[in-house]
């Protein structure tokens, strides 16, 4: 279920959603594509602030195309896959053969190939076990020699040494995480909140629930904390129309 | 006249394999003729059961203590040059060693398990290097294998691999299962 | 039994002198029986016209290049290896510099390669001197720099060494992202 990211079936350009980033500036769309095709790293495109753009975007053209939004939301779940896919540690390769299905036939060739990579692996095993009883000379010319060694001094300044203890010295480089925003509301707070006013009010409106929140962020967390108290059986949700109000019920035990 | 003294004396003072054209040069002579004194003196080492061999490794000649002196030599050294590589670390070394250049992708494709740490593991330890970038979107790092690869085992050069063709002719299920 | 293979092994993969009992400890073996492999050994050198000699100096047995070669030696030194040379010996002043006091081990565990060698050379040239001793098992020498390393960088003190900290700050940042 791809969207395909270079066809007609996506909304029309029509003052068409840009965005403004240091990677990129211009239409979505194009830069969809490219995220797609991974011209661009996923990983320098802050996907939330691309969103909160997008809202920002529907509020001022007041007009809501269910088509584009719909589409937006398909194409920033895969990237946000693909981000998440990129960051955290994981067992399976996740790519996009992974999302298109990869051929029986590659799966097979693929089989053959790895086996025979892990016999000739022992057969490498082998070897630098041999190599290994063997010691080579380390210590290079001899001290009647050292007068060959050149006259560095000659050729360099303090900065110059300084830049030279710099690389030597430096620590492994720190990954960057800028990109990620940080999440600071977490579940089992939300979890809480929801509980505490549901046991105060009985029954409440997620309005109601969330009037308290001052950021975005903790609205969603708090609209999934609600989702996870919902499918334990502990509220009952229910909407009388698209987009309505939510009415919330504590079902569970007292709190 | 070079002779096999100083071709050996030139050896000894050397803490790398020396490629012959180097040795060639500071003796004034031929690459060829370099290539026949290590030859002999190789030989010569063999004939009389040395503590010292020469070989040609890595592209160049090396001396290194005789295999069969190895437990007085590490007795002595209280060092041992053992390196222990895990198996998914052989692997992925293989994979490098025959398709390099090569991407961290395609190497996590190939085994079917995502290998980043593995590679860093082999970068860290000397086995492996960044060779350049793959001319495509993103431009990936490509891997290659490096000198003391061929070095830590002893091969001349990348075409001292075995060959990986008859595995390929083998049927899959031959294969030594992952654990 | 211990072998010619082995004391010449032994005597192979040494860097400095090693006094007799340090090899017949090694092999199991009495003093006399090493110095009677060694006069062996170094009588076979003398006669197969070997690049190597060993000779019994101060402190004890060492192989060394033999003189008649010494012409074709320092041409080699000087020619093919003297950009490693320089790099090395930059290197190996910098970390002495800028970690002092030091020692051999600590050095060669920043570069990643042995650097007895170039430091060495660094002390011979009066840049680099022993400085003391570290308080811990085997009491390794300490190296730091010489009033005369700091006289031809025209610096009045130690603290006149630029600071690391922005550079090491700066590389980080110019250092191509891992992607």
């Amino acid at each position: 279920m791809t969207p395909s990211a270079g066809s007609d079936d996506r909304p029309e350009e029509r003052a068409a959603f840009a965005v403004e980033l240091p990677v990129f500036s211009g239409p979505f769309t194009v830069l969809a594509d490219l995220l797609l095709d991974q011209k661009i790293d996923v990983c320098d495109v802050p996907i939330a602030t691309v969103t909160d753009r997008f809202i920002a975007y529907g509020k001022e053209t007041e007009e809501w195309s269910l088509e584009e939004a719909t589409w937006f939301l398909a194409v920033c779940a895969i990237l946000l896959e693909l981000k998440v896919g990129r960051l955290m540690p994981r067992h399976e390769v996740v790519d996009e053969e992974d999302l298109l299905g990869v051929s029986p036939d590659l799966v097979y060739a693929r089989s053959i190939e790895l086996s025979a990579f892990r016999i000739v692996a022992v057969e490498l095993g082998r070897l630098l076990e041999e190599e290994s009883l063997r010691f080579p000379r380390e210590a290079g010319p001899p001290p009647e020699l050292a007068h060959l060694y050149p006259d560095v001094l000659e050729m360099i300044q303090a900065e110059d040494l300084a830049r030279i203890a710099a690389a030597v010295l430096r620590p492994p480089a720190l990954l960057d995480l800028s990109h990620v925003t940080p999440i600071r509301y977490t579940m089992a707070e939300a979890v809480e909140a929801v509980r505490g006013h549901l046991d105060r009010l009985g029954q409440a409106s997620f309005r109601d629930l969330v009037a308290d929140c001052d950021e975005r962020i903790q609205i969603v967390v708090r609209f999934l904390a609600l989702l996870e108290l919902y499918r334990e059986g502990k509220v009952d949700l229910e909407q009388a129309e698209t987009f309505g109000e939510i009415e919330v019920r504590w079902e569970g035990e007292a709190a | 006249m070079s002779s096999v003294r100083e071709v050996e004396a030139l050896l000894f003072v050397s803490d790398e394999p020396v490629a012959s054209v180097a040795l060639a040069q500071a003796l004034g002579t031929s690459r060829q003729e370099v290539d026949r004194l290590c030859e002999e003196l190789a030989a010569a080492y063999e004939e009389r059961g040395a503590g010292i061999t020469l070989r040609n490794v890595a592209g160049g000649w090396r001396l290194t203590t005789h295999p069969d002196a190895a437990e007085a030599v590490e007795r002595y050294v209280l060092a041992s040059r053992h390196t222990r590589l895990t198996k998914a670390a052989l692997e992925t070394l293989a994979i490098v060693a025959y398709k390099q250049p090569v991407t961290r992708h395609q190497i996590s494709s190939v085994r079917g398990v995502n290998s980043d740490g593995v590679l860093r593991a082999l970068v860290d330890r000397g086995f492996v290097a960044e060779v350049g970038r793959e001319e495509t979107p993103g431009r990936p790092v490509l891997y290659g294998t490096t000198p003391e690869f061929l070095e830590r085992l002893g091969l001349p050069s990348l075409s001292g691999l075995p060959s990986l063709a008859p595995l390929l002719s083998r049927s899959a299920e031959d294969a030594p299962a992952e654990d």
